[in-house]
């Protein structure tokens, strides 16, 4: 087996065991606010009093580093690997500790190879949840971390636009057909606080967690870990969907 | 020292294909460094044969040699080596612990292409096994 | 050289020789409108009399059929290659013909073989423009398409937000150094009318074609040409962005 | 008979080639036919002496011959062949032009998975070319 012939994907599949759940968080359109949904995620659940992990898996573009204000110049510290630093009690890793900051032009062999790097290197430790912020769409992340990890629970994150509901769509089948069971979906940036789409979402077998609000002024939080747990959003996340990752965790 | 790192995933690579294949021991295990990776050689060494003697897994001889960096250009078609390139003490670190970095610090120095690939050396890779 | 090898890259080569401009719509982000954008620009150009196409290189989640409502029944005629159907004057092209809007899940190689097969058997014949519909990012998708075409024109789309600021610098850096000249950029979804980050744009040396505000009642227009033409995005396109492209074809 | 486009691009690479080698004729010219792709051998024959007789380059002799497809999974690591899936008239059809798009229509049938490849048989390769 092709896969098996590489130590890498023997060490990042027994570090990923030691973690009690595995949620990345997932769109087929970018800018839904994977982002900013999965690092408010990780620090609510810290919050929590929970060991958790982020890890940006958006290859090419990492940007969770600038929504947590992790900078890049807290290096992970190299002790039988490399320790992720820990950031307002979140352990996060990111390409751009190494990439920095310049721009990443990967085709995917590249993208796969790097994360099975990240993988088998990076320490977390016994961790209740590693959430993953990845890139838009189904390709090469995805498919390593269905490849690498034994039954990841993603986490959908929509808007309330038809172009999306169809991408949604597809990639739910995507997911079902593979045998992974989803977590739940998070309408997000919505303009009216019910979702048009409950009877597709229900038909497609997904769970709508929350409806979060387009929030202008979460824009200046972007950065400041306390301003985001003190946003709307976060008093969303922290009633209606970190209480379904801890029932797993 | 993320060479530990580096050093664990072969044992529990060798460990996992022995329960699977149902050899015993390692003869010969032939392990290639890409020069990209830049694995401080002593202590990858070190570790692996600490963790082997910790370790059900017997290996006999272990050979580890040093493979040189060769990139090749998609758009010009061009060659290139890191010596080739001017590379910092910073970036050199960086791509030790993740050589895809490279492809933020270098491009092609034929055309200036981003789009390259490492033909030979990106990292630790696995070359002969020879069991028994 | 390895490129060489594959006759579908000479192919490719020539056919997009035979187009005076070639627009790569293009941004690191998703979700900030390069899919309308596209469109609507093609729409707007083929309204001016000239000869347009539309390609969806969005491979793994496309959705340019979607906005124009082109459905996917009517397929490409088979003619001495595959000759795109004909929507409201634009030739458009499309993966969603072929993968039947069913999801697509490739990892980077297989997007780069299929754009491959698809610039080399589409006969687009004599365009004054081909407009690329890009997915987020740079990666196999954009790298082929530097590959392919001689001097692609990129239009990149930003928000007015600092996330999509900082990944559209990397873009250009990245761009600028692979001698790439850019077409321009636009700002869409605009909550003021005057762009907060002029001055970067300035001295990252990318010129503001055009601040496009957020238009709620677009959504509606989505699927209907008629409709997209009538919006006050496409006034602005008409005004700022399309002579612009005009110019060089 | 998208057919053609293939042929064409068949010759244009010769073209280019016999331009940047600087040899006259080809001898003998090798082309696998993909099963995947399922070219019609016939018309894409045709097109393609069509094609050569309106061209500079010769060629002396021509060999087309199907690669049977195969396909891998990364995650399970079984393989298989197109007999084991059930694809409908529609979906060849769509192969046919795109051959990436069978990942829209069939699953690993040993485990589900869409994460695998295509071993050998996609489309049409230029598998030897021998020149005087
Ligand atoms: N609910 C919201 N209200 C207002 N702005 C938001 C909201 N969610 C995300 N954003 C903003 O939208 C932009 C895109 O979000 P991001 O998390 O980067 O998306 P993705 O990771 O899916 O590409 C960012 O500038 C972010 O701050
Ligand atoms: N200026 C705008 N005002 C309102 N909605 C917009 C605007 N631009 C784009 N949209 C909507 O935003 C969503 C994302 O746009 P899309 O073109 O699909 O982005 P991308 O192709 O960059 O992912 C779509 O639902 C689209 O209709
Ligand atoms: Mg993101
Ligand atoms: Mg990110
Ligand atoms: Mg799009
Ligand atoms: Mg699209
Ligand atoms: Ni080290
Ligand atoms: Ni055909
Ligand atoms: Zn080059
Ligand atoms: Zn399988």
């Amino acid at each position: 087996m092709r896969v098996r012939e590489d130590p890498r994907v023997t060490a990042a599949r027994r570090r990923l065991k030691e973690i009690k759940v595995i949620v990345p968080v997932v769109s087929p359109k970018g800018g839904v606010g994977k982002t900013l949904i999965s690092s408010m995620l990780a620090l609510i659940l810290a919050e929590r009093g929970l060991r958790v992990g982020l890890l940006d898996l958006d290859i090419t573009n990492p940007t969770a580093h600038l929504v947590l204000g992790a900078g890049t110049q807290i290096l992970p510290r190299e002790e039988r690997g490399v320790v992720p630093p820990i950031i307002h009690g979140v352990k996060f890793m990111s390409p751009a500790y190494y990439s920095r900051d310049a721009p990443l032009v990967l085709r995917g062999a590249g993208i796969a190879d790097a994360i099975r790097e990240l993988l088998a290197i990076t320490v977390w430790g016994a961790l209740d949840v590693l959430l993953l912020d990845m890139p838009p769409g189904l390709s090469d992340e995805m498919l390593e971390v269905m490849l690498l990890s034994e039954s990841p629970k993603p986490l959908l994150v929509s808007t309330q636009s038809l172009l999306s509901l169809h991408s949604i769509a597809r990639i739910s089948k995507m997911l079902g057909d593979s045998g992974i069971s989803v977590l739940g979906l998070i309408e997000n940036m919505a303009l009216t606080p019910y979702s048009p789409f409950k009877d597709r979402y229900e038909e497609l077998g997904l769970s709508l967690l929350a409806v979060l609000p387009f929030e202008p002024g979460v824009e200046e939080a972007v950065g400041r870990p306390g301003d985001l747990l003190g946003s709307g959003i976060a008093l969303k996340l922290r009633e209606l969907v970190a209480p379904r990752i801890v029932g797993l965790a | 020292m993320h060479e530990w790192a580096l050093a664990e995933a072969v044992v529990e690579y060798l460990e996992e294909k022995r329960r699977e294949e149902g050899w015993s021991n390692v003869k010969t295990l032939v392990l290639g460094l890409g020069e990209l990776q830049n694995v401080d050689r002593e202590v990858f060494e070190f570790a692996l044969k600490h963790l082997l003697s910790q370790n059900e897994v017997k290996v006999g001889k272990i050979i580890l040699h040093l493979v040189k960096a060769s990139f090749k250009c998609r758009r010009c078609g061009g060659s290139w080596t890191l010596d080739d390139l001017n590379l910092d003490e910073d970036m050199r670190e960086a791509i030790h612990f993740l050589p895809e970095a490279i492809y933020a610090f270098a491009s092609c120095p034929h055309c200036g292409s981003r789009d390259y690939y490492v033909e030979e050396g990106r990292g630790l890779v696995i070359e002969e096994l020879e069991v028994e």
